[in-house]
Parts: structure tokens; C-alpha cells; sequence
């Protein structure tokens, strides 16, 4: 049996769209320190450090040995993990195993990402097979926007409802001092914005941010004499299952359904809806966050318009989603979704100032990328 | 429909080798540390920033001790000159990367007063009188660019041995 | 530590210009590794991939090998480092009560890239990386700090590369054999003083897995387990101004600990065998002082004496090592499927008879900044 | 410990990496290949059909995921299918492949073939998007010189 496992600390950067006054490893080393102070803890108390981010976006070969700098890992144990956007889910888990391994006690996952560095679209659009699906690959926009296409389609869901989770997220982060974006904005505000692959429009997309994430990891042993109120990780799951842009099941979105799957399954999760505090979700753009309701089994197939517009998801509904504003208002590519688990951690720890969901016992975070890979790991203020 | 991204195609043993290319350009900050550090060399100036806890002078700066992982901000001038730690003087040719014609040098040049290395070409040297211990001194470029090059090299002072 | 198997391997041939494709490759490895163990991918419930998006030249390079590694269906995760730390993490993964049997896979095809450019976007971009520094031209700075400080010499570096590729003769996933001898070295010519050519590795395509099982799922394998003993990895600064080009103190560091998790005390007499990551002829004298096999200083000497050819007291690198296969991340974890067949007495022509204890040997960035070490017995 | 040192801001440099291309040779493989040469060769498409569980994949390839076997039974998919899904494009990003801007507005399919249980990526000839409708019929349009790539296929038109 592993080692049970806590999140302690959490520190991230005031994200924005560019930082020029901190290089990459300056960046790093800001999320670091807060997340060092957050847990109280100095660096010689942290025995591993997990690094990620995507590497076309910065064009930075082996970015664990870069980063000794930013990171800390001067004579310490460094790994990079990478899966693309969902490389914060990766990182998180990373070090997860680190302590649920017995092997270390104190572990730090750091992803951070300076999208102002490159042009982003460009540089995702390299994560498509480069002789089969590059060219028709419209970044990350285009497959998101072909499955709401469909979606609407299907079920009748319309604009509106994706903008009502655009105006959700966007006025959540005015709660949220480390946000990116903090602007109020309405549906029509979302209509008229410009249209950038149909039907997603400007509002309903996350922007691109420089930002640093750090979040420590600590073991049963240790965890309760750093703060008094960890957030214990009770579940963790992945599904990475394709590999062109071509094979997925839009219809069935089977690697959203596996994860969540698993991830409730082994945290013993029947009602999202009832059983879940809060959730901080990767969702990209503001369709996402329609569709994979469903799928979430928040509600049957093609329902979640309801739900959306009846306002279950927001900050007074059944079930926030997305306190601190998401990704639609956060989205350092490479720290996003470390962001989530931080986010969901603080919430379970009941640190999360403004944005705080009153008394929260379980959270679920996750984190989305590549070839539609999800990840997810559910928080929990009671030991597992 | 303008496309044909490939350059190439090749076709080998009845299997086909696609020639591709990536052109996503780069502009990285260098952060306040690094541009006080190239505005030193616009002044043909050297600066390193001391770790007071470390007792180190890091050259070129940095803005956290890698050590001791406190932030820095003692900025100190070191050099004009220094001593060669290592080197290798390279005989093969790469155009894309390197700045000088092959045969040339790296070296590592400690700056007097400097307690970490510097990794820089070497020029204006007789290649096979480089030795660990020999002086050397920046060469600074006419119109500075606000880069690592800025320095163009590092060549051995007059009269060194 | 709990007790963790590896209980199956998988290696391509590593070669230039292989005709396969990333997945292609690496089916061929994870199928190979499955067969090795004797069971099916419904056997095993996690997978940890390999990669590195500047050799594959797309970014999430994990997504084209994740069907070939067996991802589908079950939880998948993605390394980007030398595969000795992927399979550190396959380890974590086996050890954490989650999972119980993990497929640890790595691919690379170096030829199909600009290597010296890739290596090169490993510097810093804010300041060195216009000095258009690769791999050999920074190597060569370590090597004569390394030589020098220690009054290393090129012949001794030399018969490093001599052996290695004359090893390789014994091993048919090797790139590179050469009958070479000392002369042939040190008259190949000049890359960046003191490195020559065949002081350097080979570019090579290929791929490994390694499957590894906990205690009680390596009964179900068929071949018999090679037990984990002890693994560490640790980092050295970023800049190699900073760092102590002459002496790798992570390599100590982390090769102490993971001794001590071994009970290993003296490491040149309790190890019978060892594969590591020697990317140039001079760092494997390096390693030599690094992992305790000599004293500091003395590895020029230890070849000299031959103990560490085969037949010698502590044969390094029977395989060949990197020098004769270098398909980057791949490299560590092909040192620790050939310590594998060390251990089971599997590796035919290169076998050092007997060995029940091997270490197997990964490194990471600029001149080495990282090193992972594995402890290994049957 | 200050975010932003915004008085200072005009003092702040930035390293460019300059035009930054990096040439790849990419090898198609076993399967990649008889694919693109059958669209070079035969104005068709090749897909694979996994005999285990008889999931019929384009682009084709080695193994079926699912089953983890080695896959030989090729299919001829022909040209025609119609729309999964769509988007069109219309933000001009850098084009990863040229460092220039795209020319918008793209339409980017996802085509079912005939008898594929994948989809294929490429470009539709139609950017209004009031024009195209999901599961619309489309055939696929080859090149006069065609040399082996998926551009070939220079688009797909509604039936």
C-alpha cells in the first residue's frame, strides 16, 4: 500500500499576458518562493522537484536542468514531465507518486509556462502529426470549436449558453487577485466579440499568460505537521488514448468519461452533482464547459444548457465551477493545469480568500490537452 | 489552396522520408537582471551580483542564488581582465551556430573579482598557446545589440603568458 | 523500499536512418519487452512514455508513440529526460499501491533532426546560447578541465572508446563495433580539442521498454525478476561556469544514496557489472570517480588497469555502451535493460559471468548536469 | 517581493531567436507510406482494418491500440465520406511550417470515410460556415501533380 499523500503548499505568479521584467527561471522562482511560504517550509525541506511546461513554446531544450535557478534543485532530485496542456494534471500526479512511493517525503511539481515567448497557436499547431494533421490542425481553437459545432447541432445548445460560461468564469476572477483577465464582461459582451474559429468567439476563449505554479506535496507523516488542514489527494486518473486528432469519439468523449470514471470510482463518488464541493475545471473555452457537463455526469446527454442557464455552476449555485476564474482567464499553458489542483487545494484548505466556497470538503480538479487527454484528481479535507 | 509545407520527398526502398520544417520564432525576456547586466556591457562594463549568504559573485548575474536560493541584488563590477579555466578550440564547422569561422575557441574566463566562470569564444589568440591560467580580456562589439555577443570574445591580454 | 522486478526488456537495433516511425519503433520495443516477460498488455495498467519534443520535432511528441506503448486504456503519463528517470517514475508509479505492473518505453530518432541545434537550445537562451555551443564543443570544455586537473591523458581516454566499441562487437543491438585500437583514436580527427572523433557516440534510432511489476505481479512473469535495490538521481547548477566541470558531485551524491539503499559499502568490489551513460570516451573515467569505482582522480588509471574490460574485476559497459549506441533518452534506458540481462545471465557473448549485482547509469543535460543511478541483483 | 517592475519597463530587453528553422526528415514508416503513395499513385485513400476487432483506422497504422496486435488487412476507403465536424479558421496564426501568418478564413474538416471508423483531417473549399453542415457528403479533390504527401488530396468539396 502507497504512502498517503497531501497537498501543503501553493504559491503561483500574478499571471498576465507578459512578463518582461522576469526571464523563465525568474518566473519560476516567484511561485516557488510563495509556494515555500505558503507551507512555511524553506527549500532544504523539499527532497524532489518535478518540472514541466511545453517545450515548443519557449524553445528550451531540458528544462528541469534550465531551471535549477528558478526551481531550486541545486543537488536535489529533478524530473520533467510533459503531456501538453495537460501537463499540470501530469506534474501534480508526478509528484503524488513521488511521496505515495514512500521514496520521498516533501515533493514540489512546478509548471509554468511564458506563452509571450512564441506565438502560441503556431506553436501547438506542431503538436498535430507534422506529415498527416499539421496543416489542418487549427491550434487548440479548431478541434474545440468543431466539437461545439456538432454539439449544437445535436442538442439545440446554442452560443449563449457557451457565453453564459464565459461571463461565469471571466466574473469569477475578479475574486481572484493572481488572475490574468479580471474584467466584467456580459453575454452580449461575449456575442460581439470577434469570432476566431466559429462558432468560438474571443470572449469564450483563455487568453495566453505568462505565469509560474508551484504546489507542495508532503507525505502522511509530514503533511499534518506543515498545516493543519492538508488536501488529501483521494483519487487520481488519466486517459491519454489517441494519437491523431482524427480517432476521437466527440459524440461518447470516451477519455473525459474514463477519467472521471476512475477518478469518482476510486473515490467513491456517485453524484457530482451532490457529492462534489467544488471544481476547478480545465476547460479551455467556454463550450468546453457545455459539452463535457455531460459527459462529467452532471446531467443526461445534451442537458447541461439547462443546468448552465439555472446557474448549478456558479458561485452560489449547487456546485461552483471554477472559482478562481479557469483557464478562461488564467492560462500559462504549461502551469494551467497545476493551477487547477493548487486552486482546488486551497479551497479544500480553506485558503482561498474571496473566491472560498464556503466550507468545502471534496474538490475535483483537472487538466485537458493533446489529443483530448484528460486527467483528474479529487481533494479531500479528510484523510484517505 | 497555397500548402505544400513539405520541402521534400524522398523515396527509399519503397518508404517515403518527408523533408519538414519548423520556423516558429523566438523573443525571450531577459528580465530586469540580465538587461542591467547587457546595459553594463553597452558601457563596456562587466557586472556580476554578490550572494552575500553564499559569499559567491555570480558573472554573468542572476536574479536567485542557486545555492542558497535567496534573491540577490548586490550588484558589483568585475573584471576588465580574467584567468582561462578551460578550453577547446573547435576544428569542425556548424554556420548555423557557430559566430566564428572554425578552428576557434570557447573558454571559460573567470572575471577578476568573479567567483563563477563565464562560457565565451576566444579570439585574437594563437590557438595553440592557450593554456588554463592565461589572462584574458573582453572584446566589446562597435555597436552593441543588447546580447550575449555584445561581448564579441574574450582574447588573451598583451604580453600574457 | 518494497521489493519491484523488472520482468521483461525490449530494444531495437539501434542504427541510423531507421525506416520505422516514431509508433512503428516503438510497438517494437513494447511488444518485444511484453513477449520478453512472457504476458499481455492486459497484464500491465500503466504506461510511462519517453520523449522529447525537439529530437520528434512536434511538441507533446508523446501523443504519436502513446497507442504503440499501449496507452489505450489505462493510465499514461510522459517523461522528458533520459529514460533512467522515466523509469524512476514507472518505479514510484509501482511502489505507490496504485498501480502494480508498469511499461516504461522510450524512443528516439536522433537522424531525423539537426542534433547539434537541439542540443544547443539546451543553453540559455537569455545569454550563451548564441555562442552556438552543442554537445561536443561544451563536453570538450569538461574534458580538459577534467584531464587537466587530474593529469588525465588523451590515450587513456582513447582506450575507453577501444574497449567500448570492441564490446560492442558482442552485442547485436549495438550501432557502432569497431576493431579500433588507440592509434586509430587518437588519429581519427580533431571535433573540439581534446574530443575526436572516436571519442564521441554514434547518432542513433531506436527504442527500449522495460516492463517492471511489484513483487507479487512478478510471479506472473516468465522470466526470472531482476530486483530494484536502489535508484537516485540528482542535479548539478545550471551554468557551466558554476559547476565543477572536473568532478561531478551529483553523480557521488546520488550514487551514495542509492548505494545506501542497495546496502552496497564498497561499490567497485560488490558490483559485479556496470552500464553507463558514456556519451564521450573521457566520461566514462569520470563516471568511474563519480560512482566510487576509483578514487577521485583515478580513473585514468582504472582503465589502465583493466578492470573494467571484460574479464577485468568490474567490467563497464559490455554492451558496447553509449559510445556504440546513442539514441539520446533511449541510452538510459538501454543501460538498464542490458544490466537486466546481466543479471539473468541472458546477455550471451557480452554475459560477465556470474554477476549478481549491476548498476546501470542515466545523464541529462549540458556535460552531464544530471545523473540517475540504478542499483540492480538478481 | 515585487511582481513588476513597471517603472522600469523601457529598460527591459528581449533576445530574439531570429528566423529559427528547423529542418526534419521525417520517415512515413510501413504504414504511413503505402498511404501517401496510394494517394500519389491511385487517387485513393488507405485505411487498416484491425482483424481483432475489426475497427477500420485511417490514417492507417501498425498497431490497433485497443488490441495491441500488429494490423495487415489494408482497405481501399475510395474518396468519399462526409463531415464529422468542422471549424473554420479565422485567426491568422503563425504557421508553424512557413513562420508566416496563415491565410484565413480555412475551413478545417474532420472527414468520415466510407468504412472508416476514424476520421481524417483536411481542408474544406467552402468558408461560410452557414454553408456547411455537419454530416454533409464530401468527395475528395486530388492534385494534378501529386508526390506523395497528404497534400495530394488538395481539399474536399460538398458533394
Amino acid at each position: 500500500m502507497g504512502t498517503r499523500t497531501a497537498i501543503v503548499g501553493v504559491g503561483q505568479t500574478h499571471h498576465t499576458s507578459k512578463r518582461k521584467d522576469v526571464n523563465g527561471q525568474e518566473l519560476i522562482s516567484e511561485a516557488v518562493k510563495r509556494a515555500l511560504q505558503d507551507a512555511a517550509l524553506e527549500l532544504k525541506d523539499i527532497d524532489a522537484i518535478v518540472i514541466g511546461n511545453m517545450d515548443h513554446f519557449e524553445a528550451i531544450n531540458n528544462v528541469d536542468c534550465w531551471s535549477i535557478d528558478g526551481s531550486g534543485a541545486f543537488m536535489k532530485p529533478i524530473m520533467k514531465v510533459t503531456t501538453g496542456g495537460s501537463t499540470g494534471g501530469t506534474l501534480g500526479s508526478c509528484a503524488y507518486y513521488h511521496v505515495a512511493s514512500g521514496l520521498f517525503d516533501v515533493v514540489m511539481a512546478i509548471g509554468w509556462e511564458k506563452n509571450s515567448e512564441s506565438d502560441t497557436q503556431a506553436a501547438i499547431s506542431t503538436c498535430a502529426d507534422p506529415i498527416v494533421e499539421r496543416d489542418f490542425f487549427g491550434g487548440a481553437i479548431g478541434p474545440n470549436a468543431a466539437e461545439y459545432a456538432m454539439y449544437m447541432e445535436q442538442f439545440g445548445a446554442t452560443q449563449e449558453d457557451a457565453a453564459l460560461v464565459a461571463v461565469r468564469d471571466h466574473n469569477n476572477a475578479l475574486r481572484n487577485p493572481h488572475a490574468h483577465l479580471r474584467k466584467f464582461i456580459t453575454v452580449e459582451d461575449v456575442m460581439k466579440s470577434p469570432v476566431l474559429c466559429w462558432p468560438i468567439k474571443l470572449l469564450d476563449s483563455c487568453p495566453r499568460s505568462d505565469g509560474a505554479c508551484a504546489v507542495i506535496y508532503a507525505s502522511e507523516t509530514t503533511a499534518p505537521k506543515i498545516t493543519p488542514n492538508p488536501a488529501w489527494v483521494h483519487a487520481t486518473a488519466v486517459s491519454h488514448d489517441y494519437v491523431y486528432f482524427g480517432d476521437y469519439d466527440w459524440e461518447m468523449m470516451p477519455t473525459l468519461r474514463t477519467t472521471v470514471d476512475r477518478v469518482y470510482g476510486r473515490a467513491g463518488i456517485t453524484d457530482p452533482l451532490k457529492d462534489v464541493d467544488v471544481m476547478e475545471l480545465y476547460l479551455p473555452f467556454s463550450t468546453c464547459g457545455v459539452v463535457w457537463m455531460d459527459h462529467m455526469h452532471m446531467c443526461s446527454l445534451g442537458d447541461a444548457p439547462k443546468l448552465i442557464r439555472k446557474g448549478v455552476f456558479d458561485m452560489n449555485g449547487e456546485l461552483p465551477i471554477n472559482p478562481s476564474g479557469g483557464v478562461l482567464s488564467t492560462n500559462p499553458i504549461g502551469a494551467t493545469g497545476l493551477i487547477r489542483l493548487g486552486e482546488a487545494a486551497l479551497q479544500v484548505m480553506g485558503r482561498a480568500g474571496e473566491r472560498q466556497v464556503g466550507d468545502v470538503r471534496t474538490a475535483l480538479a483537472t487538466a485537458f490537452g493533446s489529443c483530448y487527454w484528460f486527467e483528474a484528481t479529487v481533494l479531500r479535507s479528510t484523510k484517505p | 489552396m497555397e500548402n505544400e509545407t513539405i520541402l521534400e520527398v524522398r523515396e527509399k526502398d519503397g518508404l517515403l522520408i518527408l523533408q519538414g520544417v519548423i520556423r516558429v520564432p523566438y523573443t525571450w525576456a531577459a528580465g530586469a537582471v540580465a538587461s542591467r547586466f547587457y546595459a553594463g556591457l553597452r558601457d563596456r562594463r562587466i557586472y556580476g551580483i554578490r550572494c552575500p549568504t553564499c559569499r559567491l559573485v555570480m558573472v554573468p548575474p542572476k536574479k536567485t542564488c542557486h545555492r542558497c536560493f535567496g534573491d540577490l541584488n548586490d550588484w558589483v563590477e568585475v573584471g576588465p581582465e580574467g584567468t582561462l579555466q578551460t578550453f577547446t578550440v573547435v576544428h569542425y564547422s556548424e554556420p548555423e551556430l557557430h559566430p566564428l569561422r572554425a578552428p576557434f575557441a570557447y573558454g571559460i574566463i573567470k572575471m577578476d573579482g568573479a567567483d563563477t566562470g563565464m562560457t565565451h569564444l576566444i579570439g585574437e589568440a594563437d590557438q595553440r598557446a592557450l593554456k588554463e591560467g592565461l589572462r584574458m580580456t573582453a572584446v566589446f562589439r562597435d555597436k552593441p545589440e543588447g546580447n550575449y555577443l555584445d561581448i564579441r570574445y574574450f582574447k588573451p591580454v598583451k604580453g600574457a603568458k | 523500499m518494497e521489493r519491484v522486478a523488472v520482468v521483461g526488456i525490449g530494444q531495437t537495433k539501434y542504427e541510423k536512418g531507421k525506416t520505422k516511425n516514431f509508433a512503428e519503433l516503438s510497438y517494437e520495443a513494447t511488444r518485444k519487452a511484453l513477449d520478453d516477460a512472457g504476458i499481455e498488455l492486459s497484464d500491465i495498467d500503466n504506461v510511462v512514455t519517453t520523449t522529447n519534443d525537439f529530437f520528434d520535432g512536434r511538441t507533446i511528441a508523446c501523443m504519436a508513440v502513446a497507442e504503440a506503448a499501449g496507452s489505450y486504456g489505462r493510465d499514461a503519463t510522459n517523461v522528458e529526460g533520459d529514460g533512467t528517470l522515466s523509469a524512476f517514475y514507472g518505479l514510484m508509479r509501482t511502489l505507490s499501491g496504485v498501480y502494480g505492473t508498469t511499461m516504461v518505453s522510450a524512443h528516439c530518432k536522433v537522424s531525423e533532426g539537426s542534433p547539434r541545434k537541439i542540443v544547443n537550445q539546451a543553453f540559455d537562451p537569455i545569454y550563451d546560447r548564441l555562442l552556438g555551443m552543442d554537445a561536443i564543443s561544451s563536453s570538450a570544455l569538461q574534458a580538459r578541465a577534467y584531464m587537466q586537473r587530474f593529469g588525465i591523458t588523451e590515450e587513456q581516454c582513447a582506450r575507453v572508446s577501444v574497449k567500448n566499441h570492441g564490446n560492442a562487437r558482442n552485442n547485436p543491438y549495438a550501432h557502432v563495433p569497431l576493431d579500433i585500437t588507440v592509434d586509430d583514436v587518437m588519429r581519427s580527427p580533431m571535433l573540439a580539442e581534446p574530443i575526436k572523433r572516436l571519442d564521441t557516440s554514434p547518432i542513433s534510432d531506436g527504442a527500449c521498454a522495460i516492463i517492471l511489476a511489484t513483487e507479487e505481479r512478478a510471479r506472473r512473469a516468465a522470466r526470472k525478476p531482476v530486483w530494484i535495490r536502489g535508484v537516485a538521481h540528482c542535479a548539478d547548477a545550471y551554468r557551466l561556469g558554476e559547476r565543477d566541470l572536473a568532478w561531478s558531485q551529483p553523480l557521488e551524491t546520488a550514487a551514495r544514496k542509492a548505494y545506501r539503499m542497495a546496502g552496497i559499502s564498497h561499490p567497485s568490489r560488490e558490483i559485479d557489472v556496470a552500464e553507463v551513460y558514456d556519451a564521450f570516451s573521457y566520461m566514462e573515467l569520470m563516471w568511474y570517480e563519480g560512482l566510487g569505482f576509483c578514487d577521485r582522480g583515478e580513473g585514468g588509471r582504472l582503465i589502465d588497469s583493466g578492470v573494467t574490460q571484460m574479464g577485468g574485476k568490474l567490467p563497464v559497459n559490455p554492451s558496447g555502451g553509449v559510445l556504440s549506441a546513442h539514441s539520446v533518452q533511449v541510452a538510459g534506458l538501454a543501460r538498464i535493460a542490458e544490466a537486466v540481462l546481466q543479471l539473468r545471465g541472458e546477455a550471451g557473448k557480452r554475459q560477465v559471468p556470474g554477476a549478481r549485482v549491476a548498476l546501470a547509469h542515466g545523464t541529462g543535460g549540458i556535460c552531464a548536469q544530471t545523473h540517475c543511478v540504478w542499483v540492480l541483483s538478481n | 517581493m515585487k511582481d513588476q517592475a513597471a517603472n522600469r519597463q523601457d529598460e527591459l530587453l528581449e533576445i530574439s531567436s531570429g528566423k529559427a528553422e528547423h529542418v526534419y526528415y521525417w520517415h512515413c514508416g510501413h504504414y504511413i507510406s503505402p498511404f501517401f503513395m496510394g494517394l500519389r499513385d491511385k487517387k485513393t485513400i488507405l485505411g487498416i482494418r484491425c482483424s481483432h476487432c475489426g475497427r477500420v483506422y485511417v490514417p492507417p497504422r501498425e498497431v490497433c491500440g485497443r488490441c495491441f496486435k500488429t494490423m495487415h488487412d489494408w482497405v481501399d476507403l475510395g474518396s468519399e465520406g462526409s463531415i464529422y465536424a468542422f471549424t473554420v479558421v479565422k485567426l491568422p496564426y503563425i504557421d508553424p511550417n512557413t513562420g508566416k501568418p496563415i491565410k484565413v478564413p480555412r475551413t478545417d474538416i474532420y472527414v468520415k470515410l466510407d468504412g472508416a471508423d476514424t476520421c481524417l483531417m483536411h481542408w474544406l473549399d467552402e468558408s461560410d460556415e452557414t454553408k456547411i453542415t455537419v454530416g454533409a457528403r464530401v468527395r475528395a479533390v486530388f492534385k494534378e501533380q501529386r508526390r506523395g504527401t497528404i497534400h495530394d488530396i488538395e481539399c474536399f468539396t460538398q458533394i
